[in-house]
């Protein structure tokens, strides 16, 4: 989450500038939150996105239950053994379950409309969450006729990468 | 009480800043060392209970969710119990109730915080309501002020204030140099601590806990399971929390009641009458060194008033009557979440012999602590070799 | 175990407050304590549930909830997260036997916060989810479109859902939303993320619950008809939504603990009533099957059946559910309290008309569900 | 700047929320005071304790506080301490700060405020002049937000 915030110093507190809350009746105080976080990749996550950086999609087999899961993890929730072999998995996938965003709320991470999916990679053996575009959204019922759960989709990379997960820019349906 | 419960398996991480791995598996490490410590496996745990400090600190909501595969909570019953600094005392006492309930065997209790993924300080404003109570300063401002009054209710001189505190973080210091887990593990003289520069007067620099990465895991067993699975499980003798008012001025924090009835109610479900001659070990929760001379009057381990006297006679001390935070204590160590469940894990450590090479020699009987809020509340827990 | 009864419960009017959290709480938790006759330091202990990133900007809840719970230097916890786990805390601290009555209070103000959407993004990790845009609404329409497609279920039978639960809303007036409404208004109504509708999303409310527990004896003795605490069970999810079958949720095992420690084989014949947390309508259906109140696949018929509705052989939701009124942390509070209200047959004009031996009250926050939690009630 | 490189790496954000509280009856009242530079507690009629700021309710008694005193704008210090550090949101020319609790003439709590109106960047002189017990008396800010910062510090009373 990110917008437009001041500090008032007088006060010691921030303002947010680029969001209201409905008029009310009554006598209110606005009080927001702005905090500074530096979330740790730890070595999987900073793995994975150098991968993606490179435009590989890499995942991590369970030694104990084979399985491949993407994005790479450090541990098999499910065995909850370390993961050490990494695969390349994709870059086509099908789809598993999807939705098409049309709303608005604050902090949101892009203008809607845009769809959410879960993609089976091929090689992997999980979803990947992320989105589906590269056609016009905005008729709903033509949308429904074009993404199916088991529509095969295809990554598409972003021309700019920072090693984080909109390195992928979207997924296209295969033509 | 209901049914009696013990402590089977502790785990910690190694504490300090831990850019080096995600924060879930900060939080797998230590559970894994207490399934280790336990010699169990997570198929045998009935429940798990998480608890870190408020979302704001890293930026995530309900983390327990994202911790669920760490922890080994899938398809598991998981409930989160939170109370700012005392957090690691309440989910050890949630833990406590469940098996003593009857409703589960064995429960697994998680505490953890990654204080430098957000900004400590920063996030502790948020506890203040905005238009109503002066908002800066963090939390060093608020037991800053409280030391003051302190001093100020029982007309303690300054410099003996001063210098009683130097002792405690000198003590505490030397401590975490002999634990191989503490995140700061570097040794002070009395004139650096006395000298160190002010952060928020009367509190100086060395006077402070350090902002860490960390977790802890506690496993908790009923009596017949304890016994079956542990050869010396740490038996939960007494549990105790209390709270305050929200606005600061409502209750003098000189005498700070809380702790006193909270350490009450846990002696008087241990049987202690006299806990200074009693308790083996105290692992009080000192994240600023003037806190635990007052910790040490309101946990009835001296006279009120008297802290300073008694610490710088020694009774404290290594080697004097009662040893506290032999482990380097919150001074050296504070990923809050985490920090008063340290202080338990430490605890039940010392009272079955396996704090290593900070054992207190023929430990068995441990009392831990911890505070939290805007100087509101305080948790007790005490344990015993024998049930 | 040790028998633990509901002694009263209060709850919050259901429209938006003008009055600041500390007041909106004490008058709901006063009225409780007024009603049972109690003075606040009588009770043994005290457990309350809100959440910081629901608590109006005020990080440490239970620092400034405190004061307006009662809990001032008594015994004391709170859990973060659904209040239905201060409830079920509060019954282990009876049953430990270290305390005989309880207090508990869930509360939030949500129109003192942001969107619902803003806050649920935060239970997202901050590499992958997060920014990838999943959030309870986005999960949530995610597994709405595989129900759907898996079972057939018609978008008609999820909205009809949200008919029945506002109509039954009109009969409760702790209830925030009191409209109307048809079939043809929700699907009808905005497609915010299809495939869920607008009207098929709960709002976001201002809600306080209080409830006081007790001993066995002690129940007895403050009041004529406790509502006893007979099971509950709870389990968790993995986290990533790709690592799951989004259909095949933790409620099926939360239900079977709750199940057997009631001792209740089949849940269709012993279960008279249910409250049931469904932020999103379409979930009332899929909770309902992995409860055992149907089979797997048949929500769509159970609610053509009408044997949920208020009148019908095992009405859901009489209170009008989440989807009436929303208070997010206290919501699986409001669920137990519901529920014990209509085995006392206190409930009011949303009473249903059948005898009540035995509810169940069901809450879920999370993605998908990721964390489900179930409590049965008896006579 | 060799070490921070060698790192790994972590993701950087800030993260921000908007909220907005209601004050309620009680609070609206106080901060109608507020901006007419009056301070107002409520009594408990149960333990005859004024609090400030005002409360709907006495957080012991669990009654509600509906008698309210318009309380002195003088009282004497229960504490204090000196902010010299900083931390995102507190920047280096907001420090230093010398927050204190303050009793107030006639009531029976203490509340946060900042003591001011001389150089208190001088630490020793600070020691000098403030001390647990010394009085003070508040000074007012010419515009009103309607927060406790509308008193823009207090002064004490030499």
């Amino acid at each position: 989450m990110s917008g437009k915030y001041k500090l008032i110093k007088e006060k010691y507190r921030f303002e947010i500038e680029d969001f209201k809350f409905p008029e009310k009746e009554y006598k209110t105080g606005r009080h927001d939150t702005v905090l500074p976080y530096h979330w740790a990749l730890g070595k999987t996550w900073t793995r994975f996105f150098d991968g993606l950086r490179e435009e590989k999609i890499l995942g991590t087999r369970c030694k104990n239950c084979n399985k491949v899961l993407v994005p790479a993890r450090t541990f098999c929730p499910r065995c909850y053994e370390d993961m050490e072999e990494w695969v390349e998995v994709g870059p086509e996938g099908t789809v598993d379950t999807w939705c098409l965003v049309d709303y608005k709320y604050y902090g949101q991470i892009k203008e809607p409309p845009y769809i959410i999916a879960q993609i089976r990679l091929d090689g992997a053996d999980c979803g990947l969450t992320h989105f589906i575009g590269g056609f016009d959204l905005s008729d709903p019922d033509k949308v429904r006729g074009k993404i199916k759960t088991g529509t095969r989709v295809n990554v598409v990379w972003s021309k700019e990468k920072h090693a984080d997960i909109y390195d992928i820019a979207y997924f296209e349906p295969v033509k | 009480m209901g049914r009696a419960v013990g402590i089977i398996g502790t785990g910690q991480t190694k504490h300090g800043r831990r850019d080096d791995v995600s924060y879930p598996d900060l939080v797998r490490e230590a559970v894994n060392a207490a399934f280790e410590d336990a010699g169990i496996t997570p198929e045998d745990i009935d429940g798990v209970v998480f608890g870190s400090m408020p979302s704001m600190m890293e930026g995530m909501a309900y983390n327990h969710f994202y911790f669920a595969d760490a922890m080994r909570a899938v398809g598991k019953p998981i409930l989160r119990a939170e109370t700012c600094g005392s957090t690691g005392q309440s989910i050890a006492h949630t833990g406590v109730h469940w098996v003593s309930s009857g409703m589960a065997d064995i429960v697994l209790v998680v505490g953890s915080e990654k204080q430098h993924e957000g900004d400590a300080q920063a996030t502790m404003m948020t506890i203040l309501e905005p238009f109503l109570q002066l908002s800066a300063g963090g939390a060093p401002v608020a037991f800053s002020m409280q030391s003051r009054e302190w001093m100020g209710y029982y007309h303690i001189a300054e410099e003996k204030a001063r210098e009683a505190a130097a002792i405690i973080s000198v003590d505490c210091h030397n401590a975490g140099a002999n634990n191989p887990l503490a995140h700061i593990r570097k040794r002070f003289t009395k004139e650096e601590v006395m000298n160190a520069p002010i952060i928020t007067y009367p509190v100086r620099l060395l006077d402070v806990c350090p902002s860490s990465d960390g977790a802890c895991a506690v496993i908790f067993a009923s009596e017949e399971k304890a016994k079956k699975i542990c050869e010396t499980p740490a038996w939960v003798k007494g549990m105790g929390f209390r709270g305050e008012e929200y606005f600061i001025g409502d209750s003098s924090k000189a005498v700070w009641q809380s702790a006193i009835e909270a350490s009450r109610e846990a002696y008087k479900q241990a049987g202690i009458t006299n806990p200074r001659k009693e308790l083996d070990v105290a692992e009080i929760y000192n994240p600023f060194s003037y806190q635990e001379l007052m910790f040490l009057e309101c946990l009835g381990l001296c006279p009120l008033g008297k802290a300073a006297d008694y610490v710088i006679d020694g009774v404290f001390s290594p080697g004097g009557e009662l040893s506290c935070d032999p482990s380097g204590g919150v001074l050296c160590t504070n990923p809050i979440g985490a920090t008063g469940l340290i202080r338990l894990a430490e605890a039940a450590m010392q009272v079955t012999g396996k704090a290593g090479s900070r054992q207190i020699e023929g430990a068995k009987l441990a009392l831990s602590h911890a505070m939290g809020g805007a100087e509101q509340f305080n948790g007790v827990t005490i344990v015993g070799s024998e049930l | 175990m040790k028998k633990v009864g509901i002694v009263e419960v209060t709850q919050s009017p259901g429209a938006e407050s003008s009055l600041s959290l500390m007041e909106f709480t004490y008058k709901t938790v006063k009225e409780l304590l007024d009603k049972v006759g109690m003075r606040r330091d009588e009770v043994d202990t005290y457990v309350m549930a809100s959440s910081d990133v629901l608590h109006s900007g005020m990080s440490c809840a239970n620092s400034f909830d405190i004061d307006a719970t009662g809990g001032f230097l008594k015994p004391f916890s709170r859990t973060e997260g659904d209040a239905i786990t201060a409830f079920v805390y509060g019954c282990m601290r009876i049953m430990s036997g270290n305390y005989d009555t309880a207090l508990i209070v869930g509360l939030i103000k949500g129109s003192e916060n942001a969107d619902n959407d803003t806050i649920t993004s935060c239970f997202a990790d901050p590499f992958y989810s997060r920014p990838t845009g999943i959030n309870e609404t986005t999960a949530a329409a995610m597994q709405m479109r595989l129900y759907l497609q898996r079972y057939g279920i018609t978008e008609e039978q999820c909205a009809k859902v949200v008919v029945k639960n506002l109509g039954n809303a009109l009969f409760n007036p702790y209830t925030h939303i009191k409209k109307r409404v048809s079939v043809e208004d929700v699907l009808g109504s905005e497609r915010i993320c299809d495939p869920l509708k607008a009207m098929e999303c709960a709002p976001k409310s201002d809600g306080v619950c209080a409830m006081l527990l007790a001993s066995e004896e002690k129940a007895k003795e403050l009041t004529d008809k406790p509502v006893w605490f007979k099971g509950w069970g709870a389990s968790m999810d993995t986290f990533y939504l790709g690592d799951r079958d989004l259909l095949d949720t933790p409620l099926k095992s939360a239900a079977a603990s709750a199940y057997k420690m009631a001792g209740i084989s089949n849940p269709r014949k012993a279960i008279d009533m249910a409250e049931i947390c469904e932020p999103y309508a379409f979930q009332e259906l899929l909770w309902c099957e992995q409860l055992g109140l149907c089979g797997q696949g048949e929500g769509g018929k159970l609610i053509d059946s009408g044997a949920t509705q208020m009148n019908g052989s095992l009405p859901v939701n009489p209170s009008g559910g989440v989807l009436a009124m929303n208070p997010y942390v206290s919501r699986g509070l409001y669920r137990v309290a519901e529920a014990a209200l209509q085995i006392k047959g206190k409930a009011g004009e949303h009473q249903i008309d059948k005898k009540v031996n035995t509810a169940l009250a069901h809450a879920t926050y999370g993605f998908c569900g990721q964390w489900q939690g179930v409590v049965i009630l008896g006579s | 700047m060799a070490e921070e490189k060698e790192r790994p790496r972590t993701i950087e954000a800030v993260g921000t929320a908007p909220f907005e509280m209601a004050l309620g009856p009680t609070w609206t009242r106080f901060f109608e005071g507020i901006k007419e530079e009056k301070i107002f507690g409520t009594r408990c009629k149960k333990c005859g304790r004024v609090l400030v700021p005002a409360r709907p309710f006495c957080p012991r008694c669990f009654e509600p506080m509906e008698e309210w005193v318009e309380v002195a704008q003088e009282g004497t210090i229960v504490t204090w301490s000196y902010i010299d550090y900083t931390y995102f949101g507190l920047e280096d020319d907001m420090i230093p700060v010398v927050p204190a609790t303050i009793k107030l003439d006639g009531t029976d709590t203490s509340w946060w405020g900042v003591i001011g109106g001389f150089d208190i960047k001088d630490f020793d002189l600070v020691a000098k002049k403030v001390k647990v017990g010394g009085r003070v008396k508040a000074v007012w800010r010419k515009e009103k937000r309607g927060c406790v910062q509308d008193i823009e510090y207090w002064k004490v009373i030499e």
